[in-house]
């Protein structure tokens, strides 16, 4: 399948000062940072810090009632595709309608997207599973089905919260693969609780930890992503990161 | 010319000099296309003849007398049914014999206000008081109410129907009439119309055809029968309609055009005096005869 | 489907009924036994039969317009809460006018015809409707609206995609109480005024203490409810088809 | 809250009263407008506040058993689906029944006090209740009734703890229905007879031709529907405190 | 926190010739599978293979129609505890409610069960949200919540779907050590896409393919579980079991 092109110049996303109260206790205090346009940056960080809560807030969500800035330079709009960490499937449309879902939502269905859907659906190796409702699916493949959903907005930017956290090693490296392709050129957000999925796929590998938040560290790798698992370099760079990660927001 | 009545009630023998004239094609001899309606709220058809939603209604004497009280622009042209049907009602095998025996009894009625007023005048020409007795409201059943021994007498029973109808289900009842009992004479069915049509002349040619009506009722009781029950009205053809048409053939009104001024401004008093009504304008304003 | 079932019920349900009338003692006047009143249904079987006819009318009218209108006032109030603040009060308010009040107006507006009938049992009917539409598309998951936004939704595609089929199961719920009330929808709009149909009917025939005849009417009037209901249940089961309805245990 | 939002909406409804009469050109003998009924209801307002303490009585007592037994119906229903088949239908024929025909049972059984018109109210008032609150309980999600039924959970338990929860949304639209037609069910209730309330004064002043007093009591009830549906329905949205109410955009 | 004893023998389960059908397509045919009693079973496949649906069959749910048999041995009942894939925690209840949800529903409260409730959550990292909604917690919090709710069940057999897959590498250690000490004696079913995790945590690991699904190969450590990520023999089994899984069904 071959790879649309990117529409927009895909923007940094900068956050200044940041802050953010949940029930009193601070999840954010003036955190700053930049994610680089046009590149895939990986967030790790121990369960509960706050990453999901980032992505929305990258995402413009209404209801949340933060201090601070969130700018996309250059500034552009409607410019954002989520997946969320659960799937959100709509349990009254099938896997192609539900994949379907933004072109249906901005009234852009057409054959091409069609097209370009069930081409997806079937690189995701749910072929035969096209009109099933989401209860007859098991938990890996409606994740897929979401993330699918995801990459057909073919935004300039990017969030997805933990995408490939329900699929096995080998479907795993294929969606990874395949979304890797898709999202070039653009600006990518990914939460990953797995190491090696950072080191495979982001430019940039940015270490959240402590509370508030901060970032405890950022990797970037020298060879462009997609790696191979084998790479010496991330095999080096795992050893370390894991390290790091297992020593906890002490670190 | 259409012409819309609107019934106080279901088709009942009450209405049978409507009906005859209705089917003997008396209307239409006099130009007329009559439709009749039936409402379920005795109350409401006045007030839509008022508002101009049809040309004539039938209604009661002192209802009619409220309505105009009230400021209603209605204006009486012609009676239906000349004497009071309205009675006291109890059980005859109950324990009540005399209005006196209703001491600390409970009474069922159906429209507030009159009904009330006429219990007590009846009772007070047995010596007793409104306090003395208990009201209930009872609305859609009046002689359930009796038979289940929820009320020791009613009022608001008409003596041509209720009566009858208790006699059918094997509990006779008694009546006291009201007319009997210090409550001066009035006309149970009147007709209505707005006061500011009464020149049309279509009201005059629909008095006469129901006068024509009452004359063929009264010479040929048996063929208004059969017309009565004819066509979509086979099923009034039963024991109690047929009992409550012979009771009410000599009540209604011979020449209904007929206005008997005495005698409306001698209730019009009485309603006034009992405070059923607060102001009772010149007898011209609301009740006339066509001419 | 068994086909005993219906029948089973049906005996069981008339036999309820004779023991009802037996264990209280209600005269025959009050509450006739199934014996009287099938036969009072055999006799009057074609009247009844063509009552039936209007009031199956008013019924299936009132309940087409009353969803149409209970819905459209939901989505009024769910897409605009300005107007919502203004609408709930007057809703709520037309549930708590009682007939007498309201049928001498309808008929000032309406006239005698079908209409008046018609708007008494919308009156009825819509507010069920209206009211669990309502609930169900503010019970809408908000992470669901969340992507919605973020995928650039047109709000009218988030509402048919997103809202509304969310909103389907409380629908459902409540077009059930609609579809229960429905005939008393049509008896009470028949008080409005009419020559026809199973209120004015049972009117006529209380007024004149046919009781049997009335509970013939009524029995007309209750198999109707119930054939309604089921199919309006099955119906509504289909609408529903992501959520099959289960037992419990 | 705004104190000042319901001086606005309350004038703004009386304008729209009053436009609704001038438009329309109703008489004031058909639909007064709010002038001369203000003016009526000052007249009486000790008397309408003495029938109101009747009527909210019935409503109170109505809405307060209605749910009671409505949850109850709703609960025998989702336990035994065997005894469900039975009672739905006499659920649903209950709600066809008009009152003239009700009336005299219901007297005959419960008598001319308050019984026989807080039992109409009930019957107007449970249905919505049970019915919401049961298909609210049939949509408990599946799998949290397979992990209680591995818990090795007692049915009482699951009911309390899994099933009733699921349902309280849905159950709370249902009394949200059930609580703006209690007023009616009262009103219904006094027609069966009486000799206080809102409902008998009602008719009463309409018989007399009071319309403006009428009116004035329909106010009244008006008003008390209003509080009352305000007041229920913030204490539903505190009943399902997980599910915070939120407007669609 | 001291362990307590397991309360019964922990019975073999025993899969006699298993059939299922889903939509006319088979997803069981005539598998046969025994898991020792008083392991654990690490179960790997691939997304959508039928991994939740065979824990829901052990479970004893009553809504699959499957045929064949089967069987504990020796036969115990109200033996089973369940984690499913997704969280089930009640939204009207706190974490600790939840956590305590099998003792409730068995009418079992008790000051014991809420001291261990509470003791768990603190093991869990989630002290300070005892008392918060389900819509207060991350992901991984629920996560952590669904899997110390079952814990709390101290059964014979415990059937675990994905436990550790929304949780960060230290987290997800914390949790496998907590969960390897509290089960010890049970009969533990663990499905999980992780290899490591199920090299850690696995007597045995049964790699289940192919459509109708069977088993492809099952593996058994010769040391005890929880074994280090750095012991050998595990490191060892890792590169031989990854590369069988990138093999796909094929294999
Ligand atoms: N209720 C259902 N109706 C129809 N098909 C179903 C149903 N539940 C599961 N399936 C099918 O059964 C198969 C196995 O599902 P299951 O959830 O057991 O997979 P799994 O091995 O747990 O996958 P994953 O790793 O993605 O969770 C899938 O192909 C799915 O489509
Ligand atoms: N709606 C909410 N109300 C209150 N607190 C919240 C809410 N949403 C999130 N939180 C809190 O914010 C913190 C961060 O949550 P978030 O979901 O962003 O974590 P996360 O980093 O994505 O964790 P995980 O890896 O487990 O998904 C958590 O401690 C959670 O309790
Ligand atoms: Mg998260
Ligand atoms: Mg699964």
């Amino acid at each position: 399948m071959q790879l649309s092109t990117p529409m927009q110049t895909a923007p940094d996303i900068v956050l200044e000062d940041l802050s953010l109260d949940f029930a009193g206790q601070p999840l954010f205090a003036d955190l700053t940072l930049t994610l680089a346009g046009g590149r895939t940056t990986c967030i790790l960080g121990p369960s509960g810090c706050g990453k999901s809560t980032l992505l929305k807030l990258m995402a413009g969500s209404p209801n949340l009632d933060f201090k601070g800035r969130i700018r996309f330079e250059p500034t552009t709009d409607s410019t954002v595709a989520w997946m969320s960490q659960n799937d959100l499937l709509l349990p009254w449309f099938t896997l192609l309608d539900n994949v379907l879902l933004g072109a249906r939502l901005r009234g852009e269905l057409s054959h091409e997207k069609r097209a370009k859907a069930l081409a997806l659906i079937r690189e995701a190796g749910l072929t035969g599973y096209e009109d099933k409702l989401p209860t007859a699916l098991s938990g890996g493949m409606r994740q897929r089905g979401a993330l699918l959903r995801t990459l057909m907005e073919e935004r300039p930017v990017i969030l997805m919260d933990e995408p490939f956290s329900a699929l096995d090693a080998l479907t795993r490296v294929r969606l990874q693969n395949l979304a890797a392709r898709l999202t070039v050129g653009a600006t990518v957000v990914l939460v990953t609780h797995d190491p090696m999925e950072a080191l495979r796929l982001g430019h940039t590998i940015v270490v959240l930890g402590g509370a508030p938040v901060r970032v405890l560290e950022i990797i970037e790798p020298a060879a462009l992503p997609p790696r191979e698992a084998g790479n010496p370099e991330v095999t080096a760079l795992y050893a370390s990161l894991l390290k790091r990660l297992m020593n906890g927001e002490a670190a | 010319q259409k012409l819309t009545v609107l019934l106080d009630w279901f088709v009942n023998p009450d209405h049978a000099p409507l009906f005859v004239a209705l089917e003997k094609g008396f209307f239409k001899n006099h130009g007329l296309d009559v439709t009749l309606i039936a409402p379920s709220n005795p109350n409401d058809p006045p007030k839509l003849v008022a508002a101009g939603q049809a040309d004539i209604a039938v209604s009661y004497q002192h209802q009619h007398q409220m309505q105009v009280s009230e400021g209603l622009p209605l204006t009486r042209i012609a009676t239906l049914v000349a004497t009071p049907l309205n009675s006291l009602v109890v059980l005859k095998d109950g324990p009540i014999k005399s209005i006196a025996d209703l001491k600390g009894k409970t009474i069922g009625y159906s429209v507030g206000g009159f009904e009330t007023a006429l219990l007590k005048v009846m009772l007070e020409k047995e010596g007793l008081a409104l306090g003395d007795v208990k009201l209930v409201n009872v609305n859609f059943s009046l002689s359930p109410s009796l038979f289940t021994g929820q009320t020791d007498a009613v009022i608001g029973a008409f003596r041509n129907f209720e009566l009858n109808q208790m006699d059918i289900e094997g509990r006779p009842g008694k009546a006291f009439f009201v007319e009997e009992y210090g409550v001066p004479a009035y006309d149970e069915l009147i007709l209505v119309a707005a006061s500011n049509r009464l020149s049309d002349p279509k009201l005059r040619a629909f008095v006469d055809a129901l006068e024509e009506g009452v004359q063929y009722l009264i010479n040929h009781p048996d063929e208004s029968w059969k017309l009565f029950v004819s066509g979509d009205r086979a099923s009034l053809d039963d024991e109690l309609n047929r009992r409550a048409w012979k009771d009410t053939l000599p009540r209604f009104a011979l020449r209904p055009g007929a206005l008997d001024h005495k005698r409306y401004t001698r209730f019009a008093d009485f309603l006034l005096k009992e405070k059923i009504v607060d102001t009772v304008p010149e007898l011209e304003k609301w009740a006339v005869e066509l001419r | 489907m068994n086909i005993l079932r219906p029948l089973i019920l049906t005996a069981g349900l008339l036999l309820l009924w004779q023991l009802l009338v037996t264990l209280t003692g209600a005269p025959p006047y009050i509450l006739p036994g199934p014996l009287p009143v099938g036969h009072a249904l055999l006799d009057k079987f074609p009247l009844l039969l063509s009552h039936l006819g209007t009031t199956l009318t008013e019924i299936l009218l009132g309940l087409a317009l009353g969803t149409i209108l209970g819905t459209g006032a939901a989505l009024i109030m769910i897409l605009s809460p300005l107007l919502k603040r203004w609408m709930l009060p007057v809703l709520v308010v037309s549930q708590a006018i009682p007939v007498f009040a309201l049928a001498p107006i309808l008929v000032l507006w309406l006239g005698y015809g079908m209409a008046s009938k018609v708007g008494m049992a919308v009156l009825i009917i819509f507010f069920p409707v209206a009211s669990s539409f309502y609930s169900g598309m503010q019970r809408t998951e908000p992470d669901l609206l969340e992507l919605a936004r973020i995928m650039g939704a047109k709000p009218l595609a988030v509402l048919r995609t997103i809202i509304i089929p969310s909103a389907l199961p409380a629908f459902a719920s409540g077009l059930r109480v609609a579809t229960a009330v429905a005939p008393i929808g049509a008896v009470v709009g028949e008080w409005v005024g009419s020559s026809a149909g199973l209120g004015f009917y049972m009117l006529h025939a209380n007024a004149r203490m046919q009781i049997d005849v009335m509970f013939a009417a009524l029995t007309v009037l209750a198999v109707t409810s119930l054939a309604l209901y089921f199919l309006i249940d099955r119906l509504l089961d289909k609408l529903v088809f992501w959520q099959p309805k289960q037992g419990i245990q």
